[in-house]
């Protein structure tokens, strides 16, 4: 029955409902992003009614909120984050800082485009991007995992050597641990 | 009627009870706790899309054999919980174990599960779960204190060890427990702010200070397992103060109200309340609650 | 001659001869103390029963051997435990130093507590006692210069203890006139109220420092933690339940017999508790695992003197159930102890970890005892709690039961500490190529975990041959105990069915483990526990992020206060004060001629003035 | 018939003055006559000891002159097994010390057979005699030769420890004379029999005063607190044997001593007390000193007067069980303390000072002697199976019967004190490390034998007491019946 | 001789005999010289030796002697053995103080000193 495959279907569609409903937030607090964080889980906004949790580690989270720049630095430990994450999961880059560097365009210890390195599912947009914006890029989130759409994961699995190719330009001595699946 | 599969089918049943009202309790609670903070918060069945979400997750990793098991042990905890505390008077509807085991055993099984979750989440490694054990368990010597006294007082009282029993002396007096062993009462009810971990007594999971403690390396479907066996747990654990101190429940609604209003106690003192640090913890259960029980004791005694 | 001699007389030479084959041939002396200790039993089962005796005389002392239906109880642990341990010190000390002394000494304390259950007279009683006494001290010192003020202290209560005792042996033979036991137990109820009080005082100062009680124990943790633990596991497991041994038939056929025994028995099972309660603690505390056990023996002593003290049938017999398990979990986990210690070298907790995957039957046996000694159910230690606190409830013992179950509810943290400590978290590459232990110390720790696991469910197994012992030492039963071999009651009529819980526990279990499976266990991947959540982090080999230091400090600062008196520091500033007080009187001899020659005429002088008064 | 009882005390007497002439003929004999004579007296005594349990008393007349007028020695089951305890030590002191000195010098080791000599003749002669004068003298040969013995090491403190000795022994032997010459003005005799039974007639005063003096007189032989002074200087600085000597023979002669004037001479009421009392608090003293010593032999010597306190506490207790205990305890004594000189000497052979922590780590190069010295301590402290024991426990019980529970508490804790000192040093010998520059020395064979000897009886009497135990209830008996004494020397019956 | 003088001299010798034991045990335990030490327990014995001999005396008695003329005064003798007992007793105390004094010698050797307080190598 199982493999049955209307009945996959209709497992599918309960699934994404479940997933779609219930989104826990790993927020990597890597740049000034974080700090429009608590008022999005807070009383104004209140993302919980939405399903929006905070998740303490990333073995429990769904979302890998990337709040705004990442140093080269920084970069090693997000992928390591990410690689630890089960499936499914799902990159929120969060800022204008992880589409194209935003305001560090020019440094030269900055990621400028995340996507290179992390398969981002949804980008919140602004500098900083405002409570609002945050939900409405969750409420896309969402939109995408209802559809099924939101498959950056496997994305970043099929294409692994190009993602690793990118990260180890970044990340000159590269001791990682294999990639968890 | 009497037969093995009957009582099977009333565990089973009885889970599943203990599970959907567990699972609502939690979600009303996050509810009530959202509208204290003047949130809208998550609908009540939020907890089910979780539980449901958290199960249709990959786990593609372990630790080993133990954090493999761990859930099963704390599983096996909650149900043996539900199974020994009569769920209704009378024993209707849900035939179980009660007749087997009585509160002493009860103490026992009940930390069944916590040890082995504990083994579980030492296995991973981290060390985080690790402290997060560490502060269960010192937690739970400063709880059992008073919780223990209540139980004691309770015993000594009416010369039984049996929930039955206790549940027939207040249907035979028509008074609750509640109210003809006040202290008892109070010293259980402190305890169980303890027990249900909620804050300013959740030192164990201690979110963001310590990543989500013992279950910090679980995910999936283990994730799934704690949670679902935490509401059963939770409920076998309001059935029980019902069943002690409320005259217990002689159909699901009445249950269901007690019950719940065990429940706001905890929840409500933790909505308006900070983190302890762990000695902290285990001195205020030593502190009042301890007197009470003591009191509970005397009261038992002497009257 | 008699098959009692026999035995006696094999253990004495096996003693000796596997001492000596040691300069012939190491599997000769491996196997003939096997030998020594295994064939003794095996004739002790098969041709000794109950009631037999011996009599002969020595030193013109009537002396007789025999076994009563009691000290049968305490011949199961004392010769199961012997041959078990005796099976895994063959592996134990393979390749170790000094084997010679460690088997002579081993047969001679298994010899001599057979001896102890075998004498019906004191002299043979205390000739036993006294040979274990020093057996085990040459077992505690086996380690050398460093153990030595460990091994003095060890020796020196014993003495205490043993010369407390001697001193109501020979009390009770200017009441009797010999020196039957028997005799001493018939006379006892129509002695002087000073007397009916002062030889069991003794007596238990006696048991009470071989049973680790309160402030007798502090030798106890340096001597279980420094003798090798092959013998530790004996010595906490069986020798200390020889003091028990002692302090039941002093409870049972003396105090119980005494109008005024109540108080007795309240201080008796206070001290048990107050000595549960302390040992717990400090075993918390404790960072190296020998330590740990060794405190916690002193804890579970306690447990086990409470229930003998509190005299109601259930508690007693719960007190001696849980010897019963004390021996066979305590003995399984110091022998988990020294297969690490064998294996690893140390057996700090701070810098063994994650030895699970190495080392899973020694995980396995030290799990199952762990549950045992945390007394949860379905294995054998929760049986002997749950009478235990059943027995104080029925009991009145409103008090007492609080601070058993603080002590009982503190030992989680201790047990987790272990199980943690050794076995759990981080798998450290120093550790990497630790392999299991010997087969032959890994079977008798098995065996030991299955029996507890066995008596959790069926304890009427031991119940009943307790319940006869008691009744053979006069303790009237009052039938309200009819049990069932899985099922428990109290005085109230309240039960528990050990059965059904096994069943349950196993079903509930197997289910969620096949749930939790469904997807399939081999689908998951194992990783190592460098692979965790660390914030992203990569720990590197060399990282160490195992937690074990201070492990439960926060439990700690709540205690504090507790643990600030030493017991320990009382005792070294009453022998301090001694030593100097006696410093200060052997000035008395001054070296000088002639003060000595004063001394001799004032003496004179002294008895010519006071003579009238001295003599005459 | 092997020999009389007065050649036990000839013959040792004519072997000393003999030894000097013999060692013109051939050096060896110095050393050969006294091991001849030791090994005759042992056997001699032993036969007479096997025949005088069956059959009575020997009463040796000498000269011709019966008893009460002439001098007489009495061959009894008591005084017959502390003879043949003596010689036996003496044997084995003379075993032990056969090669003493022998590849030093010739003149000290004929001195020191001399010397040996006479302390075993007066030693035995004080048991043998009947005769309240023979015994003075007999005590004062003890005591020259013991002061010159303890003397015998002139590199050493031993003229400090010999003078005080001689002091105290001077005094000891004016208040015996005083003693005597108020026994014999008031009852007109000296034989020991015949004072006992005329004490009755006696004025009480002069019985109580003359008492007095006995006793200090004794007492100090006895090593009774606080007359011993004299006594750990001496055990301390007298060669190593020699204090073996005095802890099997000499201290065991004053005891009988003691013993025989308090209970065959004097019948006065309240001196088995005195002698308990003033047992204890020897023995607690003195283990409570010992407890504190820093050298070896010098903690041996006050354990052994420690002993000596707790022998008289045993007498003390007055009753047959006493002074059964009591003889079970001067065995006992006789045996282990012997062999704890002996191997304690090895221990600390090449060390000028003896001190206790030269001992370090002993065990692991003189083995033997070291666990010699082990059993020893174990045994002297009284741990079963060994044979102190059953010394011990006897004892303990004699004092339950009579319901002395705090002197059994006493002597219980006194025990403590005593295991926690010997325990230290066998600690030491066992598990320290030895310090640089400490040689060990092996034990000589002859040195070795007799250590090994009395180690086997330790373990014999300690796992089969009835050995022993026959002869001493016979001495015992034989002691406490006054009546039965008088009878046999003053020859009265058939 | 008359009798008041015999009783007057019988008396003087016990005191006497009594004061020289005083004055012996005086020179023993409060003179520091081991020589004077030596001379008054040669004194305490001397005094005891007197007493003794004075304790066998019977007035106006004769020599323990049979003599001829003397046949049948046995019962005028003086007791004979306090006389053998005292020259034993002289001989013996004779023999002791040699070794004291040889004694006294070594330890004048060894510690260049004869106040007795200043030996003290040995104590406690």
């Amino acid at each position: 029955m199982i493999n049955d495959k209307s009945s996959q279907k209709i497992v599918d569609i309960i699934q994404n409902w479940a997933r779609k409903q219930s989104i826990w937030v790993l927020a990597y607090g890597t740049g000034c992003g974080a700090i429009e964080i608590p008022p999005t889980m807070t009383s104004r906004y209140d993302a919980e009614r939405l399903g929006v949790r905070g998740a303490a580690t990333p073995r429990q989270a769904d979302v890998l909120l990337i709040t705004g720049y990442l140093t080269t630095k920084t970069l090693k430990r997000v992928i390591r984050v990410y690689e630890q994450m089960q499936d499914p999961k799902y990159v929120i880059g969060f800022g204008s800082c992880t589409i194209n560097g935003g305001m560090y365009y020019d440094s030269y210890n900055t990621i400028k485009v995340l996507d290179k390195y992390l398969p981002v599912d949804v980008y919140i947009n602004g500098c900083m991007p405002r409570p609002e914006s945050v939900l409405s890029g969750f409420g896309k989130l969402q939109e995408l995992i209802s559809e099924g759409k939101a498959n950056g994961a496997q994305e970043y699995k099929d294409n692994l050597e190009w993602y690793r190719a990118n990260q180890k330009r970044i990340i000159p001595n590269w001791v990682m641990p294999d990639y968890n699946w | 009627m009497d037969s093995i599969w009957y009582k099977i089918l009333g565990v089973v049943v009885s889970f599943i009870l203990a599970f959907i009202v567990g699972m609502t309790y939690m979600g009303l609670s996050r509810k009530i706790i959202a509208r204290v903070q003047n949130r809208k918060g998550p609908p009540f069945y939020q907890n089910f899309i979780d539980a449901m979400k958290l199960y249709s997750k990959s786990t593609a990793i372990h630790h080993g054999l133990m954090q493999h098991l761990g859930p099963a042990f704390i599983m096996v905890s909650s149900i043996m919980t539900l199974m020994i505390v009569p769920v209704l008077n009378d024993g209707k509807w849900f035939p179980n174990l009660n007749f087997d085991g009585d509160l002493i055993f009860l103490l026992y099984i009940m930390v069944f599960g916590p040890l082995g979750m504990a083994l579980g989440a030492g296995q991973t490694g981290n060390p985080n779960s690790a402290i997060g054990v560490t502060r269960g368990l010192s937690q739970m010597v400063g709880f059992e204190i008073p919780w223990v006294m209540a139980l004691v007082a309770l015993m000594m009282q009416f010369k039984t060890t049996s929930i039955v029993d206790l549940m027939e002396v207040q249907a035979q007096s028509g008074t609750w427990l509640m109210f003809s062993s006040p202290f008892a009462f109070i010293a259980a009810v402190l305890a169980m702010l303890g027990m249900f971990r909620y804050s300013p007594f959740d030192i164990v999971g201690a979110p963001t200070e310590l990543a989500s403690g013992p279950v910090s390396e679980n995910g999936g479907k283990y994730l799934f397992t704690l949670m679902s066996s935490g509401a059963v747990f939770a409920f076998a654990k309001l059935t029980l103060y019902v069943d002690l101190f409320m005259g217990g429940a002689d159909n699901l609604i009445v249950l269901l109200l007690k019950t719940f209003a065990i429940y706001l106690i905890p929840m409500l003192y933790g909505v308006v309340s900070p983190r302890y640090r762990t000695e902290q913890a285990i001195r205020y259960f030593w502190g009042w609650p301890t007197f009470f029980g003591l009191l509970a004791i005397l009261h038992a005694v002497f009257f | 001659m008699d098959m009692i001699y026999l035995i006696f007389l094999i253990f004495l030479s096996g003693a000796v001869i596997s001492w000596l084959a040691g300069k012939v041939n190491h599997v000769l002396q491996d196997i003939l103390f096997l030998a020594s200790v295994i064939v003794p039993s095996v004739l002790f089962y098969m041709n000794v029963s109950v009631g037999q005796e011996v009599h002969f005389k020595a030193g013109g002392i009537d002396l007789s051997w025999g076994i009563t239906d009691f000290g049968w109880i305490f011949s199961l642990i004392v010769l199961g435990l012997g041959v078990l341990a005796a099976i895994y010190s063959v592996g134990f000390m393979k390749g170790k130093e000094r084997r010679g002394y460690f088997y002579f000494n081993y047969v001679l304390s298994i010899m001599s507590m057979l001896g102890i259950l075998f004498s019906k007279d004191f002299v043979s009683f205390f000739i036993f006692w006294e040979i274990m006494t020093w057996s085990s001290y040459l077992m505690v010192i086996y380690n050398g210069k460093h153990t030595q003020s460990i091994g003095i202290k060890y020796f020196i209560f014993s003495a205490i203890g043993a010369y407390a005792m001697l001193m109501a042996i020979v009390i009770s033979h200017s009441v009797t006139g010999n020196f039957m036991i028997a005799d001493l137990i018939t006379a006892y109820p129509v002695l002087s109220f000073n007397l009916q009080l002062l030889i069991p005082i003794l007596l238990l100062v006696g048991f009470g420092v071989k049973a680790a009680l309160m402030p007798l124990h502090v030798w106890a943790p340096g001597a279980y933690s420094n003798s090798p633990m092959a013998y530790t596991s004996v010595f906490s497991g069986a020798l200390s339940k020889m003091g028990v041994y002692g302090l039941s038939i002093v409870m049972l056929s003396m105090i119980s017999h005494l109008p005024e025994g109540f108080w007795f028995r309240e201080v008796l099972a206070w001290m048990g508790a107050i000595t549960a309660a302390i040992g717990t603690l400090w075993a918390v505390k404790q960072d190296d695992a020998k330590k740990l056990l060794a405190y916690s023996s002193v804890a579970q002593l306690g447990y086990i003197v409470t229930g003998i003290a509190i005299g109601t049938e259930l508690s007693i017999l719960a007190g001696l159930f849980l010897a019963v398990m004390h021996a066979i979990f305590k003995s399984t986990l110091f022998m988990a102890v020294g297969a690490i210690e064998r294996q690893t070298g140390t057996t700090n907790f701070t810098e063994v970890t994650g030895l699970i995957r190495k080392m899973p039957w020694t995980f396995l046996a030290s799990l199952m005892s762990i549950i045992a000694l945390a007394g949860i159910p379905p294995l054998g230690g929760f049986v002997g709690k749950w009478m235990l606190y059943e027995s104080l409830i029925t009991s009145d013992h409103y008090m007492l039961i609080i601070l058993v179950f603080f002590s009982s509810t503190a030992a989680f943290l201790y047990c987790y500490k272990f199980l943690f400590g050794f076995f759990l978290g981080q798998e450290e590459k120093e550790w990497a190529h630790v392999k299991e232990a010997p087969v032959l110390m890994v079977i008798p720790m098995l065996v030991l975990a299955g029996l507890s696991f066995v008596l959790g469910t069926f304890p009427g197994l031991i119940l009943k041959p307790i319940d006869a012992g008691m009744q053979a030492l006069g303790f009237a039963p009052t039938n309200q105990h009819l049990w069932d071999t899985s099922i428990l009651f109290n005085s109230w009529g309240n039960q528990v069915a050990l059965q059904p819980i096994l069943y349950a526990i196993l079903g509930i279990f197997v289910v969620f483990t096949i749930f939790l499976t469904i997807k399939g266990y081999k689908n998951t991947r194992y990783v190592t526990t460098k692979d965790i959540s660390s914030s992203g982090e990569v720990p590197k080999e060399h990282e160490n992020l195992t937690f074990s230091i201070n492990f439960f400090q926060p439990f700690m600062r709540a205690v504090e206060p507790v643990m600030r008196r030493q017991i320990d520091k009382y005792y070294n500033g009453f022998a301090n004060g001694l030593e100097a007080l006696f410093d200060f009187t052997r000035k008395i001899y001054t070296g000088n001629g002639q003060t000595y020659a004063i001394y001799v005429i004032l003496f004179l002088i002294i008895m010519l003035l006071i003579k009238n008064n001295v003599f005459g | 018939m092997v020999g009389t009882p007065v050649l036990l005390v000839v013959i040792p007497l004519l072997a000393a003055f003999l030894i000097p002439l013999l060692g013109m003929i051939w050096k060896e004999l110095v050393r050969i006559i006294p091991g001849l004579v030791l090994l005759y007296m042992f056997i001699l005594s032993a036969t007479l000891l096997n025949q005088v349990l069956h059959t009575g008393p020997i009463v040796e007349v000498i000269a011709g002159w019966r008893p009460p007028l002439g001098i007489n020695l009495v061959f009894s089951p008591f005084s017959g097994f502390l003879v043949t305890l003596m010689t036996f030590i003496g044997l084995m002191v003379w075993i032990y010390s056969y090669r003493f000195k022998q590849n030093v010098d010739f003149e000290p080791a004929k001195k020191y057979f001399i010397l040996l000599m006479m302390l075993v003749t007066g030693s035995v002669g004080i048991v043998l005699t009947g005769d309240i004068f023979n015994l003075f003298v007999f005590i004062e040969i003890v005591g020259i030769s013991a002061y010159a013995l303890t003397a015998f090491y002139t590199e050493r403190n031993s003229a400090e420890a010999a003078f005080k000795y001689l002091f105290m022994g001077a005094l000891a032997s004016t208040f015996l004379l005083l003693a005597i010459m108020i026994i014999y003005t008031q009852l007109g005799t000296l034989n020991m029999a015949d004072i006992a039974s005329k004490m009755p007639e006696m004025n009480t005063t002069y019985k109580i005063t003359a008492l007095v003096f006995l006793l200090t007189a004794i007492g100090i032989e006895a090593e009774m607190f606080p007359l011993n002074g004299w006594a750990a200087d001496a055990y301390t600085e007298s060669p190593g044997p020699i204090g073996a000597a005095f802890a099997g023979i000499v201290a065991k002669a004053g005891v009988y001593a003691m013993v025989r004037i308090i209970f065959t001479m004097f019948d006065v009421d309240g001196t088995m007390q005195f002698m308990l009392y003033i047992g204890l608090i020897t023995l607690i003293v003195a283990e409570t000193t010992a407890l504190r010593q820093d050298r070896l032999k010098r903690m041996l010597a006050y354990s052994s007067i420690g002993q000596m306190g707790l022998i008289m506490v045993a007498f003390g207790i007055g009753t047959a069980e006493g002074v059964f205990a009591a003889l079970f305890l001067m065995f006992n004594h006789a045996i282990i303390k012997p062999l704890l000189f002996f191997s304690g000497s090895y221990l600390v052979y090449n060390s000028k000072d003896k001190f206790i922590h030269e001992t370090n780590g002993m065990g692991k190069h003189i083995p033997i002697t070291s666990i010699l010295f082990a059993l020893g301590a174990f045994a002297i402290v009284g741990l079963p199976p060994f044979a102190g024991f059953w010394s011990k426990l006897s004892i303990l019980t004699a004092a339950a019967d009579e319901n002395m529970i705090i002197i059994i508490a006493l002597i219980l804790i006194v025990s403590i004190i005593e295991l926690v000192y010997y325990l230290r040093v066998v600690n030491r010998i066992y598990f320290f490390k030895m310090a640089e520059g400490v040689e060990p020395k092996k034990p000589t064979l002859n040195a070795l034998f007799v250590m090994v000897t009395l180690g086997v009886i330790i373990l014999l009497v300690g796992f089969y007491p009835d050995a022993i135990t026959g002869v001493l209830h016979k001495a015992s008996g034989d002691l406490l019946d006054k009546t039965k004494y008088i009878q046999d020397v003053l020859l009265l019956n058939p | 001789m008359d009798e008041s003088l015999f009783k007057y001299i019988e008396f003087s010798i016990y005191g006497a005999s009594i004061l020289l034991i005083l004055i012996g045990l005086y020179g023993a335990l409060v003179k520091k010289s081991l020589i004077k030490i030596v001379i008054g327990l040669s004194i305490v014995d001397a005094g005891v030796h007197l007493i003794f001999v004075a304790m066998g005396y019977i007035r106006g008695g004769t020599a323990p002697i049979f003599s001829p003329g003397f046949e049948n005064d046995a019962s005028r003798m003086v007791d004979p053995i306090p006389q053998a007992l005292v020259l034993t007793a002289i001989v013996i105390g004779f023999a002791v103080t040699a070794v004291a004094l040889s004694l006294v010698i070594r330890l004048y050797k060894h510690h260049d000193t004869l106040r007795i307080d200043e030996i003290k190598n040995l104590k406690w």
